[in-house]
């Protein structure tokens, strides 16, 4: 079956076979927006994804009742992805939903597929342009000058309109893309955890601010904690060790509000000592 | 200065718009460089409010939901930092730390809903069951709605109405308090990142974590895209790899079989 | 200044000879540095030659034949830019750019010859054939003969002869065409690199392209070596690496067709 | 007849045996200066590397015609390959000659060899030491000191000068040396490509100057795009951008001599227009 | 000054001490910033000490006995170096080079117990063939003995019996053999790296020692750990790496042995 | 016999069953300073690291002579590994000695473990900490303040008591740990190189100093050779030169007390000359 959906993917480019119009691929760009519409740790983006394609299996099944049925039902089950990258993952789904390729098929796939899109995704939209695009806004900001939000404003407006072109790309790849993606998908993943978290320690290294203001010996011999001691072994040590004393607190199944906590209390502590 | 009602509703109005747009991740105008903008529109104080929201936004650069996780809210907090500096005449800095209650009683809210929202799930497989499309889109509002107004309620109330003792709190801090609130503002995205690392981190991506740690303290510069483009080199120096050595398997689990029908 | 004749005639030797240089790459002498430096020799101002030598040196970084291609010529750019620049008091950095049609112009020739010496490669045959060395040897002479005089007619048309009408041209010029010429020389060794990714890049060197450029920005180094020597860390590794994997595929082979010839 | 030119080659450090005195080994690393001599597109470096090497073959060969007209003809096929590293392949092959190793063994040899050494020798000539000396020159040159040029020729006359002991080192590896080579010439252009790409990416970085000029913004909010934009997302975006869009001129069949004009229409208009 | 009796029977104490610490390594208190700090102490010039600690700290950086090697001695180096400076009026830094012949005298004395000491293997072997473990125990207080009366009596020659020729001769040197002295203990590490690398480099780990060395003249920071931690990445990449591929050649002898076991 | 041991490893997170208590295995830990206390070149730490384990032999062996013969005999054989990790090797000795594992999986076990263990260790405390720790204290100690001495003594003791931890962890985690170790101790040994080789790297950046005063060229054109050249075309080439010139010596085998001649030679000769 799987080689019947692939044969299918090789007759696609002629595009004249597609049921659907330029503006309705357009719009289900758009309509990728509604995926955590109904978000519960259940079943996450299921509701909202399969709200977000209704419209199109109804065309697709208009004369099939009981393949309406299915392909909703099959939509219910858990799945979690990264939001920005839905709209090529959906026209990568509708094109075979279009071909009717088999349903476990389908199914396989958006197993093997969403994990490791989601790890990819988020290295991308959440750990780096966000920070960039927010650090760099925030530079601008923090002077008081408007252009900081504008900017923002700009490329997060640049990115939801990039979800219309992202739709046309998945629906005219077509299924051939998904076996490339999905053969690939441990590997993608791995390297996806590979940008991450190099992103993450950089993230750590930029975001945490922690600098000690104490003094100590006497005398002659005193000196900074921070500036002759603490930076000359590594810089944003304290940071660092903060983190995974907060990690290492987790791991010991601490609840995440505790951690705030922590870190509120620790502050006021060290202001009111006078150490920081 | 006095938050006014025409302003405490108009703040509602704000955060229904950006909370909605916080739980789609459509827009990004959730993210507290907008919100504190625009609230210190409402305010009247443009420039405090785009100076909030340059300092909030690094303080919550961390706390990111990925991987479905609910950090403190944006909204909230990029609402009640702006609205603390002007009504106390508290530095930005400052008003972050104090903001961070609401925050957190907003993420808790979401928490609740993340939570519960599962009892729509079995209404929605039955209409999927029927294949009624008009009735499974129409339940995805209630959520939506939900959602909204909570937002809405709880700015209005948090703003507006809570005005007096929150001014009365303030103004009774002793200043190595409001510092406390200050240095929490710096630690916090600390928190973000071990959320994360709780996710992701296993043995063999210590190492990598460790090089973008070292490399973004060595070079000063002021985002992380070289880290990242590092990263992606080295990743993608490992993807080519990686995909060598499961061809190599491949093969190797091939001729295993071989033998294995062979002894047949 | 103008250009005496002696001066247009000891050019055109400076260019038969650094032309030749340049066609066999033997001294390097028809780098820009040196080309410049002995042009501004011949012209009476060494120290315009230097400091011409220096800037179209970094001009024409990339622009290098690697790989059979042919760039724009150095030893017509290097004599061109000093004669300009001497003749017309333009600084030489917009000299650089006056001279540009010049050395595009000689490339145009050499890459006229790069296609027709291959008239040349039957008789090259037929002598090889006949093993007969010593025609085999004159033969050679011919296309360096030919190089070596275009070389010189150009060169000294485009110093000597053509003074009148470049002087006109070059007082007409505006600012902004000027300013614009320049900008063009700091931009112009885009060009070779470009051609040089078109032959040299595929998909999995991109990660190595990639970090060659963030160490270079971010590490501010007066030369390319650091980037050299982690290039050559990474390629290193990767050798080793390689070596091995191609050893597992080797033993993966001989037990395949051991395999396939217990079939037999 | 490979395992009988490896064993060839293990018998030859005795030297006595060559039939070349070391003074014309030397004159070999000299005459490979030649190779380019007859540079065409048909046939790149083969005239000319013939010619380098006719005097020796003829003295190999001086009572063998019918050799003598086999070597010349076999090198007249296609080759190219980085000239400085000629005298290292001329000393190796001229072993091999002068042991009469079979001819399509040294045939398969200089098809395996050729291409990897030319890419490892650009990568080191061509884009690591031509850069590094003339941007040192270059530096000390645009002070008006004459030091500068006369370093760079320093520099290259003892690059000129080493091409004698590559011969001899070549031509007393002899044969074994090839073995290596040959055996992993896949994985050193593979290492070579790394080296050169590195060092390319490095030189985009060095050596293409783009800077805007322009702001944006009214009033109080002025920022500079080059300074508070573009160089607080990367450093040299625009050289590495720009090198980009000629790349992909050249994908799209452009020739070559359009990058450059593109490049001054470019230059003259942003000056034109003040943005640069 | 001049050191008296006293002094330099301190001194030949506080060499017995941490001489016997350096055969051990176990408290590291014969490192030379903790040794200078002692001499300076006794000498009643603590600063000088802790100045001329820090200096010999630095020049004695690369001699490390790794690998069983045996640098100059830092114990006789430390005490001497005070001793020197603080007797003869020179610098700290000079007074190092001029304290290094006695430390390599130390050197060649515990060289020379490295290779005599093996003259008691045989007891040492006789009292474990015959279980004997009280013997065995007092054996080895022999060695320990030998060494620290050898630290102790050398130290005391050195600092208290040898001051008069030490002081004519460092009066008699001329300026450019002081700062000679002073330059070759700038130098001097050079000699441990080198000692380090003819046992640990191998042809395939020459490109780390480039990548430590490139990273390090790049980065202008205090101390290696950078470097170290970067070298731990790679150490750690190539870790997982090497794993994989040994699975990977395990597997194949696998089949290989199975194969050749079918042809039993 | 490895299975078993490995049984019996698995059974022991039972405390109970040591004959030692936990004062003694503290002690070990102590006792492990001792292991160079007889060291030449013969055994090396051979009767030192008997001699600390002695007691806890006598102990284990107290009703069987034999066994004690047996286990002196055989760890009087040559070994050599990093002293700081002797702690830990000795706790996991101890627990395979107690639960009487085989005397020759003993063995191939400390030949396999200890040289890569050498290697890590030597990696880690002399060619990282130490230079670390030295350097901070130094660069503190240089202004004359005590504080310098006294971090580093403190960071030692630290390191010093930390054997007692050490031992126990050793002790505890049985003979599993050595299985995992034992298994990858060439992989172990590959990384810990790697460690060790790039740290050297930059130490020879970090700690030699080599700087030339020289300058060249007459009139107007005098350039520096140091700042103007060699550290334009990479800072520290002369210190890597010069590590390599006495690695080249080394290699043919000269003495290494020459080495240091020739660094007096050479820096009193530059000195004299004024070249440096
Ligand atoms: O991690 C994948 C994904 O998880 C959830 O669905 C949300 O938090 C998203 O923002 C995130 O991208
Ligand atoms: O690329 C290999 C080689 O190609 C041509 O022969 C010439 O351009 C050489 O300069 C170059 O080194
Ligand atoms: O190299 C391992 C080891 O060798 C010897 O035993 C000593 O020099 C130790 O200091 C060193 O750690």
């Amino acid at each position: 079956m799987a080689s019947e959906a692939s044969e299918v993917g090789k007759n696609k480019p002629s595009k004249r076979k597609s049921i659907f119009t330029n503006h309705e691929i357009s719009m289900l760009g758009i309509r990728s927006n509604l995926v955590q519409a109904s978000f519960s740790y259940e079943r996450m983006h299921a509701p909202g994804w399969t709200w977000a394609q209704l419209p199109y299996w109804e065309k697709i099944y208009k004369d099939d009742p009981k393949g309406l049925k299915r392909v909703m039902t099959d939509n219910m089950e858990f799945i979690n992805s990264s939001p920005p990258l839905y709209p090529i993952l959906m026209g990568l789904l509708l094109t075979m939903e279009e071909d009717h390729v088999e349903p476990t098929t389908i199914k396989g796939l958006k197993n093997a597929l969403f994990g490791p899109m989601a790890g990819i995704g988020d290295a991308i939209f959440w750990f780096t342009i966000m920070p960039i695009v927010g650090g760099i806004s925030a530079s601008i900001a923090k002077n008081g000058n408007a252009l900081g939000p504008v900017l923002f404003f700009a490329v997060y407006l640049f990115l939801f309109w990039s979800r219309i072109p992202l739709a046309h790309l998945g629906y005219n790849l077509g299924t051939k893309a998904i076996d490339v993606i999905q053969e690939n998908s441990k590997v993608i993943s791995h390297a996806a955890s590979i940008l991450g978290l190099t992103v993450i320690g950089g993230l750590i290294a930029s975001y945490v601010k922690m600098s000690l203001t104490l003094k100590i010996g006497a005398g002659n011999s005193v000196i900074s904690l921070q500036k002759q001691l603490l930076d000359k072994i590594f810089p944003n040590i304290l940071p660092f060790a903060f983190v995974f004393l907060l990690y290492w607190l987790l791991k010991k199944k601490v609840n995440p509000i505790w951690l705030i906590v922590v870190t509120f209390v620790l502050a006021i502590l060290m202001s009111f000592i006078g150490w920081m | 200065m006095t938050i006014t009602l025409v302003q405490g509703l108009l703040i509602a109005l704000l955060a229904m718009i950006t909370g909605l747009d916080c739980w789609l991740q459509a827009f990004f105008i959730f993210r507290p460089i907008i919100v504190c903008t625009l609230t210190g529109l409402i305010l009247g104080d443009l420039r405090l409010g785009v100076i909030a929201g340059g300092l909030t936004e690094l303080a919550f650069a961390g706390l990111t939901p990925a991987g479905g996780t609910q950090p403190p809210n944006t909204v909230l907090c990029g609402i009640m930092t702006v609205v603390i500096a002007a009504t106390n005449n508290t530095s930005p800095a400052t008003a972050i730390g104090l903001s961070l209650p609401f925050a957190m009683l907003m993420q808790y809210i979401l928490l609740f809903y993340y939570s519960s929202f599962s009892l729509f799930m079995s209404k929605f497989d039955k209409y999927a069951a029927e294949g009624n499309a008009q009735k499974f889109k129409r339940l995805n509002f209630v959520p939506l709605i939900i959602v909204t107004l909570s937002f809405g309620i709880f700015a209005f109330l948090s703003a507006y109405a809570a005005q007096a003792p929150m001014h009365a709190l303030v103004n009774s801090m002793p200043q190595w308090l409001t510092h406390g609130f200050e240095l929490a503002g710096g630690i916090l995205p600390a928190v973000g990142f071990a959320m994360l690392l709780k996710v992701m981190l296993k043995p063999r991506y210590f190492p990598y974590l460790l090089l973008g740690f070292v490399i973004a303290s060595m070079i000063s510069f002021s985002n992380v895209l070289p880290v990242a483009l590092i990263g992606g080199v080295f990743a993608a120096i490992e993807y080519f790899r990686t995909r060598e050595v499961s061809d190599l398997k491949e093969q190797i689990k091939d001729i295993d079989n071989g033998d294995d029908q062979d002894g047949i």
